[in-house]
């Protein structure tokens, strides 16, 4: 599932133009953790309590598998702001479906789904920046 | 001044620098690898984001996704710390060009600095001591003789391939070099399957004295004393002092002239150190530039009372220097130990696990940088340093007393670590008298 | 030199003063009582010993067995700290009879400068301004009247039984003086049987600035810079810093030059403070003395680099100052703050129990005094005070970004401490631009 | 069994001649806690491991009962050098019994055993230093 890494980085360098979407520079840091509002942070509680904080087991089925980012960057539902999403809940995804776009230092990377099945609930919001290994989408696996 | 700075590191020297933003009142964005995920330091960043997995090339070495996290979280200067990409020019060009501020020098300067033979060729433009020797290869006998000559004598014989002594010759006389040479051509002929050789200058027991300079874009260059950092195990630092106690005042100043005048050559700006040996007759021969900060800076924020990450913040957002080198007045001794996560009783391994209790020392005069604490894990991927011992008193006695108090203090368990070994080292008399140097370790522990 | 000295203290103070002991490779013995049997600070003792029971009469003011404990571990001197006997000077003269050196002045600087109206007679002989008034209870109504004349207004009319503002006015103009004498007896008529009223000159929003003073015994006498504590709650200082943001150069002078004059005419020996209010004006009015290290001494140790403990335990064994006046250059600007373990939002209610959580703060110019530390229990039956933490910056600015950095960092669960109190006070726009007086957190918070 | 305090420190002030004893400055500190011998002391382990460690009520049978020192001094089991101890093992005692004097500033204090039984062992030395609140005496009580 964690194949997708640096080469992928390069698949569309010259789909930049193209796909034609500004930065979000607005909701720059969504996606990272918030500073505890309390002056004193406390050690364990406080500690990246982040939406990444993720493989929360416990609250999923054992049948769904994440699809998790590779890379930092923001994430795009669909391929331009006028195109439908990649996938919705409900789609059903195979190895090489694409699934989303994470822009990365102007660099558009592709992201595939790795696996068949079912996409269970989506994550992460359009132009949401992620982190490495955060969880982008709940795929119930054929 | 920066609104937002991203922390490309981690452990002490992330933490040193989150505290320095905190006080400029500039936001935080620290990168964490997925082993460093939960670290009590990151609670101190206003925001944290994970750049990959626990080995150093899938994260902190990842050049790319630590831009990519500057620009997600629109973070406008990269602040590298010491290691990982601290040195690296292209990765300096690679955040300017994303409009992101390298907390660093210029990557021309970098690159001028950093590799050695340039610096060395910078130097000797700028007329400041060499090793002396060959400069490259020697082609035949009739050569080495003359270079011989003009170096002078004891000196060394080296093989290009060299390491671990083999293919080196130490010739005192005139009258040996030819066998010397002789000799160290077959043994580099066995061992690397190479004749190369080079001359260079026999330095009898060196000490290694660096200085402290900064520099801003206005072109006012500092220097700020210097750091004795002549303890040393395997060419790792284990104790650095301030001032050193085996130089004069004369050759202070002369030292000290010396790094300003290369950094000026070089065009330098932030935060800097030059190295050099100085022999046991207070000669002192440049050796190498570390264009970053250093992880034994606090000894000159000790003696200067200058906060030296505050400063190559401010000089990377353009401002200048704020003090000059008459406003500089370095006051007291200072020394730091370096407390590795090792066991000095099995060949220093690196220790890893959980640690159950954690009293660092305190009082007067004394600092401890570390991000430590109860409860903490030490990652078995990362340098092993754990903590930094600093302690400043009035006079080196007073110092050494201190920091043998302090290393006797500080309670971590059940982690080995290296304070029973630093505390031998320092208590040592030839340590205590000022005079040992860079090999006096191998040779008496 | 002493060859073993016993601690009759508890807390950050025994641990302080064991650190320099072993600095000075002085033996140490610290008592404790059963309350504090298992603390960690005490395993840096050489030797401890219990003394009784956990109150405090039953065991840190029990004179006796604090000597006793002295006799069997062979201790030649004893370390009172500050509190519970420092200040008791029978308890110096017994130790000294037993041929135990007490560590402060000698019992008769004690009682003359202990007692306050003889220290001010002391302060009136030597010209010393101390607040004008009556110098006691006034008879009638014309010798209130002729003292008024003397005094200027505004003055206050005091009971000499009062307390809590009752039998108390304020008065601003002679022509309201008699009428507020009548309002005045007769409240403390009402409220303390008892008439008797004294004038005193009333400062109008007055500053607490003290000096530093150190004494050998061959009369050499030093001050080290003022430290301002006018950030007080019920008397109790909360924030101290030195140097003093509301006196300029020529008040500094002559305030220090006050207090050594005071501590040369009272023969006095030893570490003590000479404490001042200090008008809007800038003129200054004796109060009174500390005859003992006070709580605040680090804020003087960081802007002078001296340790002002080592230093009162080598003239407590007879070695002469080794610095002069002149030596002694403070520089940049300290601050201290108290972490009373006491929730502000209960009206300071003390509060006690574990410390699950413990992570100080650290870092450039930073020093954290403190017995804290995970799995320590704070007891219910002694002061409050948990940790001290003091910054020393180049500049004011920079130290009060630091303490906001701090406390900031500072974390301590569960127990409540005044940690979020502190920061709002620090904070507070009239802190930051120097202004306030001794009662500006009552007025404010 | 602490009803001894404060009042006998001063019940044997006109003794001091009388007793003649030298204070045992040779054998000063045996009782209290000696450091650690390692460089760094452990929080909880190292801490005031001493004699004084006392009320180690598991290993003492539920029918033994402790007098404790009701101050600091240097504890002696007789009342001059030439004559025979206080109390031995074996001896009967009742609350009057002078059991030992504890002497602290130079002042003698007899230190009576507070109840009535046999003494089952004496816990410290003669002339050792002695903290408050040590254990000096087992007494099994009738």
């Amino acid at each position: 599932m964690m194949v997708a890494n640096d080469l992928v980085e390069i698949s569309l360098r010259d789909g930049d133009v193209e796909v034609n979407l500004r930065r979000p520079t607005a909701t720059a840091g969504e996606a990272v953790t918030a500073r505890p509002a309390s002056p004193n942070p406390t050690g364990e509680a406080g500690a990246v309590a982040s939406s990444a904080e993720a493989p929360a087991a416990d609250e999923q089925e054992v049948d769904h598998v994440e699809i998790k980012s590779p890379m930092v960057g923001t994430f795009y539902a669909s391929p331009d702001p006028d195109s439908p999403q990649f996938v919705q809940v409900g789609s059903s995804v195979n190895p090489n479906t694409v699934v989303c776009i994470v822009e990365a230092m102007k660099v558009f990377n592709e992201i595939k789904a790795e696996l068949s099945g079912t996409v269970q609930k989506i994550l992460v919001k359009n132009e949401q920046p992620i982190e490495y290994g955060q969880p982008l989408f709940l795929v119930r696996p054929e | 001044m920066f609104r937002r700075i991203l922390i490309a590191n981690r452990g002490e020297i992330a933490l040193r620098i989150l505290r320095a933003c905190h006080e400029l009142q500039i936001e935080t964005v620290c990168v964490f690898s997925e082993e460093d995920r939960g670290a009590v330091y990151l609670n101190l960043a206003d925001r944290t984001i994970c750049i990959g997995g626990p080995f150093p090339r899938d994260s902190y070495l990842k050049s790319d996704r630590i831009i990519a996290a500057a620009e997600v979280t629109g973070a406008d200067a990269i602040h590298p710390g010491y290691g990982f990409l601290a040195e690296n020019a292209a990765f300096a060009e690679k955040c300017r060009a994303c409009k992101i501020e390298f907390i660093g020098p210029g990557a021309d300067a970098m690159r001028l600095l950093g590799d050695k033979a340039s610096a060395r060729a910078l130097a000797k433009k700028t007329k400041i001591p060499t090793v002396p020797g060959s400069d490259g290869v020697f082609e035949n006998d009739s050569e080495a003789l003359r270079i011989a000559e003009r170096t002078g004598f004891p000196l060394m014989i080296k093989a290009t391939a060299g390491g671990g002594g083999r293919g080196m010759r130490i010739v005192h006389d005139k009258t040996d070099l030819l066998t010397a040479i002789k000799q160290a051509q077959q043994e580099a002929q066995g061992a690397f399957k190479s004749t190369d050789l080079y001359i260079e200058k026999y330095l009898e027991r060196p000490r290694h004295v660096e200085v402290q300079i900064m520099a801003d874009h206005d072109g006012t260059v500092v220097h700020l004393g210097e750091r004795d950092c002549t303890l040393q195990r395997r060419y790792q630092k284990l104790v650095e002092e301030s001032p050193s106690p085996a130089i004069d005042g004369r050759t202070r100043k002369d030292l000290c002239a010396a790094a300003v005048k290369l950094a000026r050559a070089a065009k330098y700006t932030s935060a800097g150190t030059v190295e050099f040996l100085v022999n046991s007759k207070g000669k002192f021969y440049f050796m190498e530039v570390n264009t970053r900060i250093q992880v034994e800076h606090p000894v000159t924020e000790m003696t200067t009372g200058i906060d030296l990450i505050k400063m190559q913040i401010r000089i990377a957002a353009g401002e200048s220097l704020d003090i000059n080198q008459r406003s500089i007045r370095p006051r007291g001794h200072a020394i730091e130990c370096r407390v590795n996560a090792e066991d000095p009783e099995a060949k220093f391994r690196p220790c890893a696990g959980r640690i159950e209790q954690f009293h660092p020392p305190g009082g007067f005069g004394v600092r401890v940088e570390t991000y430590g604490h109860e409860g903490c894990r030490v990652s078995p991927r990362y340098d092993s340093l754990l903590a930094k011992v600093i302690v400043h008193q009035p006079t080196r006695p007073e110092a050494i007393r201190c920091m043998q108090r302090c290393l006797h203090e500080f309670t971590i368990e059940p982690i080995k670590t290296t304070l029973p070994f630093l505390h031998k080292v320092i208590s040592h008399p030839n340590f205590v008298a000022g005079t040992v140097d860079t090999g006096f370790v191998e040779r008496t522990f």
